[in-house]
């Protein structure tokens, strides 16, 4: 009773903000535990991003919070603060999978699919949906079968079906993976645009942190089926918590204290690492260069060091040769204290 | 060779010359049929069903057990029904046997195994994510079934017409419990065999080639409707 | 009278007979007549004698008309059944190639079956315990005869797929004369005429000692409708506008030939 | 339903004494449906396979025709092979009517269109991209469609067991073409038909059982080499 | 003769350094023209890269040049030099499509497909690829079916399975889309030493640029099925030579004479023009502001002009309000010069 009364407390105090969350949400697979999430709540208009390597279980947590598929879940999912079953989700959520998934058919049969299984007849879900075809630029293609697209164009497609729903809670699974990069820009601008006006929660699972920069207030970085970090975007990506949010974010070297003679973990950007030049202040690593990768725009520069190997980008092309020593300069003010990774 | 000929210009004739019994024989057979593929379709696609999508345990020994049954010999299914329903059997009480009714049941029994092993193999090829993205699309359980069906459409009607084609033309069970009663329960197959057996080879396969001919109907008429524009 | 067709729909009765009488269309001629002068509609279920008898010794039809008197005594002995009352008879007939390279033609028929035994020529059997089988297996025996393999082959079928296995086989066989006349099977009548090839029908009642669903004035009424008058005229007709024959003489009331 | 037990009795006693005809039938009736599933996959699977993977006009045509051959009804198979084989006929010449050469030849007739139309389901079910990345791993043409094969294995070894069901179970054209001679082209349904006609039920009922039993050992031996490790 | 012999004189002039190429090549479906390249080749050990919108014909030229799929296809495809039929490309391609296909069984089964496929022994085969799987960090999930992967795990197995045959020529579809940014970042590093290392040919279809720059020394630019732009990357992402080129590596914003007073059409890319503070020198076009899209990092701003609407980019949040009159200024140095898109 006690920790009922608690639940149920701590549920009403979020119910004025939160779309769509979850409380203790477990999802297991074949005895392996895949993910588990405490708590998480996104509130009405805004966009949470999940961050987080291949497999750490992003779009395991999209189906989990929308009753997706036949996971072994154990929690809540909360809907506008309440604990809600599969049926009131079906009717808020629309999501789009990682792979887009097209029905035999037109275009513009698929594009009316979400509001035809919500029960709209067909008519007036076509008369509906195109205006999203035209919006993600493929309103042209809509009288082609669907398994004929190419796979952007698919991704445009699934995209535009989902939106035509309207839906109160959006699910995202890396929605902009193949789209053409001029598209992509357009659309990020433009989806910013429509989910202020939709007054939906969304749920942006992506890889590519401009993305989370120019959608999500809130990012949220996932590591092996738990979230490690969750916050305001531009803190989560500057200031990762531990070892593993680090290397997430982009601060893939990891410098310990036996190295760097300071009590903390210290972690930084390849690009801000230099074999080249000894900047004037900061840390100073001594080691050997391991590989020089010419990387179009910059040289990628692989230091062995106590610190194992570490990687250091520059512009330009000049780099020690394989074999050379090397020393490894951070400037302080790129250096991030980190906890040890938590086990 | 002149047999078939024959055959083929008694088939002409029977269906042309609108010949009742022919008729009332060709009409009772396309119902039995289709009423037996109806009751299997309503057995065995929910199980079919069940064992594509679900994860029970003895599912895989439910699938084995199907793919057996479309060995069921339709002679010992007729044998057994009739057992079943003899007067002294369970279900005697019912006077069923030697009615199209009984007919039906039995070659129900003979197509179940057929589509429940065809629905799950035509259902566990359709893309597992499918069934995620209907529901991500705010599909219930059931619309999402039914989407499930649309997409599966062709192997499903060819499941369809693979139980159709088995009860139609098999000719164990409908002679045994039916008992190829003249005006009551007798169908083409039967017919079929009498005339084999009184000797008129052309009438034989002259109900052989009305038979062939209603199939091919059905089966377009199933096919166009799977092939409706949407 | 005739009762009204309302309950006429409700009443029927299963009749369990041999193939030979639904084969020669006999049933066809009699079975309407039979319903409109007693009420009783029929469910006829045409099959091997073994079949019939075994359905009426377990009271799954109402009224068994057959033609193999051996299995009949025995199963009238048992006490479960009603009245066996004869009702016409054809005959046997020996068919086998034109050639006839056992010599059998004209032949007293256990001679000729001996001649068959002894050249080793092809002999068809039916090989499925039905009347036309008893017989020949009696015939076998009274000429003295074991048959067996290779010349001697089973089908386990009916009459007339019987009849073209012998024609494509160019082998010997027994039938009864209706079938022979009715499929063109292109053997010749070889043996015919011998006491010993007489072909009779029985009508047997099932009572309600087999089973208790068993109608035995639905018995009562096909025995003696079919060994009335008209059964016997229209059986007595049955045929000849087609064969020019007779397929059947009608029996009833007569001495029983076989005892 | 003492019947169904005596069968059940019978059938053990069958199959346990090593009653010799039995097993003699037995084996006939293996070789013959297994002969006869073999020549229809060695026709049909190509076909199938072109159905689903070609571009040919008339494909659709081919695919309507084999739904439809699923209806093709065994007797009028059997009378028409036994019209071709007669003595009379086009191919009396090879003396084949009666022999169990000539039953696997209608069997074969019968179980092609199932093998063409379930092959053809199985296959249009693969994602058509993976021959595609087959063949960008190096596949030839035949090592990419050995893959497919692999792939859409167990719809396929569903589509095999169909027609190896249809075969062996099936009366019609066995009786006719083969003429249920004892020792020679006696199958288990004709022995069946023929124990049923004698009025011996329960022995009807142990040959079906031999015969079920028969196909589930078939089933299982196909299902576990459909399920080797790889 | 004539021209055959021209054709085999062309081809001898370039056998001795390309490894894959085409001449003269088609591909239409359903009666549409989806694809023509007059000509191209890669040099062992040469990256080309191929960007594109979506629906260009990217995949499609992928598909054409390894022989792959069902496509109707008219000229030739030169390995080595040589017209090259079906069976030649099989052993000397493999190829990566866009979306990972792989079989029923488990990791390390499909792994070693492309080499059984090839002929290689099961045994042998796996041995071989395992180490690809480690490389490409899937190695752990050997054992697992290959249908419960996650996205990424996918690609990643299929990126292996295509470099454990060795291949002569590599055709990529976009192999990045659904990797982690981490471990993009270090298989663009890996990569490109594993490609200098294997003196394959490789083509990589992708929508990032960076990725462009990062591996392939040459770039193509693919417009509605035609190579409108081909050279060095560099080159081609900074000097486009007509519209479409330009929109695709990311000058969006297209002046026309008629607004800059230049003879030629001029583009820029939106984070190089303003509508806040007018730059001292350069183009300034007065318009109308449409939209502010606050972008995380920065704000994008839509003005209505002369010229279409264009999109500013600037870090920072400072811009006009919606509906206020605003000056698009660019500075000279940003502004490129480009033909009208050829049609
Ligand atoms: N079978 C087909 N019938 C008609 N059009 C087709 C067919 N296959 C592909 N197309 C069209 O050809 C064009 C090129 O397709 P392709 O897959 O090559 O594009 P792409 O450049 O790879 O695009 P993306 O970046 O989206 O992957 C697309 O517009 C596509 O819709
Ligand atoms: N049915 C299953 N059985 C076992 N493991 C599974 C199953 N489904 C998923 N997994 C594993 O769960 C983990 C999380 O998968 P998920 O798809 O959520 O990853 P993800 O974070 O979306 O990765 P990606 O960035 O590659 O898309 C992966 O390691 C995956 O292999
Ligand atoms: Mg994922
Ligand atoms: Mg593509």
């Amino acid at each position: 009773m006690t920790s009922r009364s608690v639940t149920s407390r701590s549920v009403t105090s979020r119910s004025v903000t939160s779309r769509i969350g979850c409380r203790d949400l477990r999802v297991s697979a074949h005895g392996r535990e895949l993910l588990q999430v405490p708590e998480l709540d996104v509130a009405a208009g805004e966009v949470l991003a999940v961050l987080g390597p291949n497999g750490a279980g992003k779009s395991t947590l999209l189906r989990a919070l929308g009753h997706l598929g036949g996971l072994h879940r154990g929690g809540d999912v909360l809907l506008d603060g309440r604990p809600a079953g599969s049926r009131d989700l079906r009717s808020a959520v629309a999501a789009v999978l990682q792979r887009p998934i097209l029905r035999h058919g037109t275009v513009a049969a698929n594009a009316a699919t979400g509001l035809q299984l919500r029960g709209v007849g067909r008519g007036e879900a076509r008369r509906r949906s195109a205006p999203w075809l035209d919006a993600l630029g493929v309103g042209h293609l809509a009288t082609r079968p669907a398994r004929t697209l190419s796979g952007g164009e698919a991704q445009r497609v699934a995209i535009a079906r989902a939106l035509a729903v309207s839906p109160r809670v959006l699910l995202l699974d890396e929605p902009f993976a193949g789209l053409d990069a001029t598209t992509r820009a357009d659309l990020l601008a433009d989806l910013r645009v429509v989910l202020d006006g939709l007054d939906t929660a969304t749920v942006l699972v992506t890889h590519d942190r401009d993305e989370a920069v120019a959608l999500a207030g809130r990012t949220a970085l996932l590591v092996a089926g738990r979230i490690r970090q969750l916050g305001a975007t531009e803190r989560v990506l500057d200031r990762p918590v531990d070892v593993d949010c680090a290397r997430l974010v982009g601060f893939t070297n990891v410098l310990p204290p036996a190295v760097t003679g300071r009590p903390d973990v210290c972690v930084a950007r390849p690009e801000h690492c230099s074999a080249v030049n000894g900047r004037p202040a900061g840390l100073r690593i001594p080691g050997t260069v391991r590989r020089v990768v010419p990387l179009g725009g910059g040289t990628r520069v692989d230091v062995d060091t106590a610190a194992g190997t570490l990687a250091c980008l520059a512009p330009g092309s000049d780099a020690p040769p394989p074999g050379h020593a090397a020393v490894v300069t951070v400037a302080d003010q790129h250096l991030r204290r980190v906890c040890e990774p938590a086990r | 060779m002149d047999v078939l000929l024959d055959g083929l210009t008694q088939a002409l004739s029977l269906l042309f010359s609108g010949d009742r019994e022919t008729w009332a024989i060709t009409l009772l057979t396309l119902r039995v049929s289709l009423a037996a593929t109806a009751v299997a379709a309503l057995v065995g696609v929910p199980l079919g069903a069940a064992i594509a999508l679900g994860a029970f345990p003895g599912r895989r020994l439910l699938l084995a057990a199907a793919n057996t049954g479309m060995g069921l010999p339709p002679v010992v299914v007729g044998l057994v029904v009739t057992v079943l329903l003899w007067r002294s059997g369970p279900l005697g009480g019912f006077g069923l046997l030697y009615t199209p009714t009984a007919m039906v049941v039995a070659q129900a029994v003979i197509a179940t195994p057929v589509v429940v092993a065809l629905v799950a193999a035509a259902l566990q090829q359709v893309d597992p994510e499918f069934l995620v993205q209907m529901q991500g699309l705010g599909a219930t359980r059931v619309r999402a079934l039914l989407a499930l069906g649309a997409e599966a459409r062709l192997p499903l009607l060819a499941a369809a017409m693979a139980a159709f084609g088995a009860v139609v033309s098999e000719v164990g069970a409908a002679q045994m419990v039916g008992g190829n009663i003249a005006g009551q329960t007798r169908v083409l197959t039967t017919a079929a065999v009498l005339a084999t057996s009184r000797g008129e080879f052309g009438l034989a396969i002259a109900f052989g080639l009305v038979l062939l001919l209603l199939a091919f109907a059905v089966n377009l008429v199933v096919t166009l409707a799977g092939q409706r524009p949407r | 009278g005739a009762p009204a067709a309302g309950s006429s729909a409700e009443r029927s009765l299963i009749l369990a007979t041999t193939t030979s009488t639904q084969d020669s269309g006999l049933l066809d001629e009699l079975l309407p007549a039979f319903t409109a002068a007693t009420g009783w509609a029929v469910k006829p279920v045409a099959v091997g004698s073994g079949q019939a008898i075994e359905m009426g010794r377990r009271g799954e039809a109402d009224v068994v008309l057959v033609h193999s008197p051996a299995a009949e005594e025995e199963y009238v002995a048992e006490g479960t059944a009603g009245r066996r009352l004869l009702v016409m008879h054809n005959d046997f007939v020996l068919l086998g190639p034109e050639a006839d390279p056992a010599g059998v033609r004209g032949a007293r028929v256990d001679e000729a079956m001996r001649r068959i035994a002894g050249t080793g020529a092809v002999f068809v059997s039916r090989g499925d315990d039905s009347g036309t089988h008893a017989r020949e297996k009696s015939l076998w025996e009274q000429a003295g005869v074991t048959p067996g393999a290779p010349w001697y082959q089973e089908t386990g079928q009916g009459m007339g797929a019987t009849l073209r296995v012998a024609a494509e086989k160019a082998g010997y066989t027994l039938s009864d004369r209706a079938t022979h006349l009715a499929q063109p099977d292109g053997l010749a009548l070889l043996v015919e005429g011998d006491p010993g090839l007489l072909n009779v029908y029985h009508v047997i009642e099932v009572t309600t000692r087999a089973g208790e669903r068993v109608q035995p004035e639905a018995a009562a009424a096909f025995a003696d409708w079919i060994t009335g008058p008209d059964a016997q005229r229209l059986i007595g007709e049955f045929g000849s506008a087609r064969y020019g024959q007779p397929l059947f003489v009608p029996d009833a009331g007569k001495p029983d030939p076989t005892g």
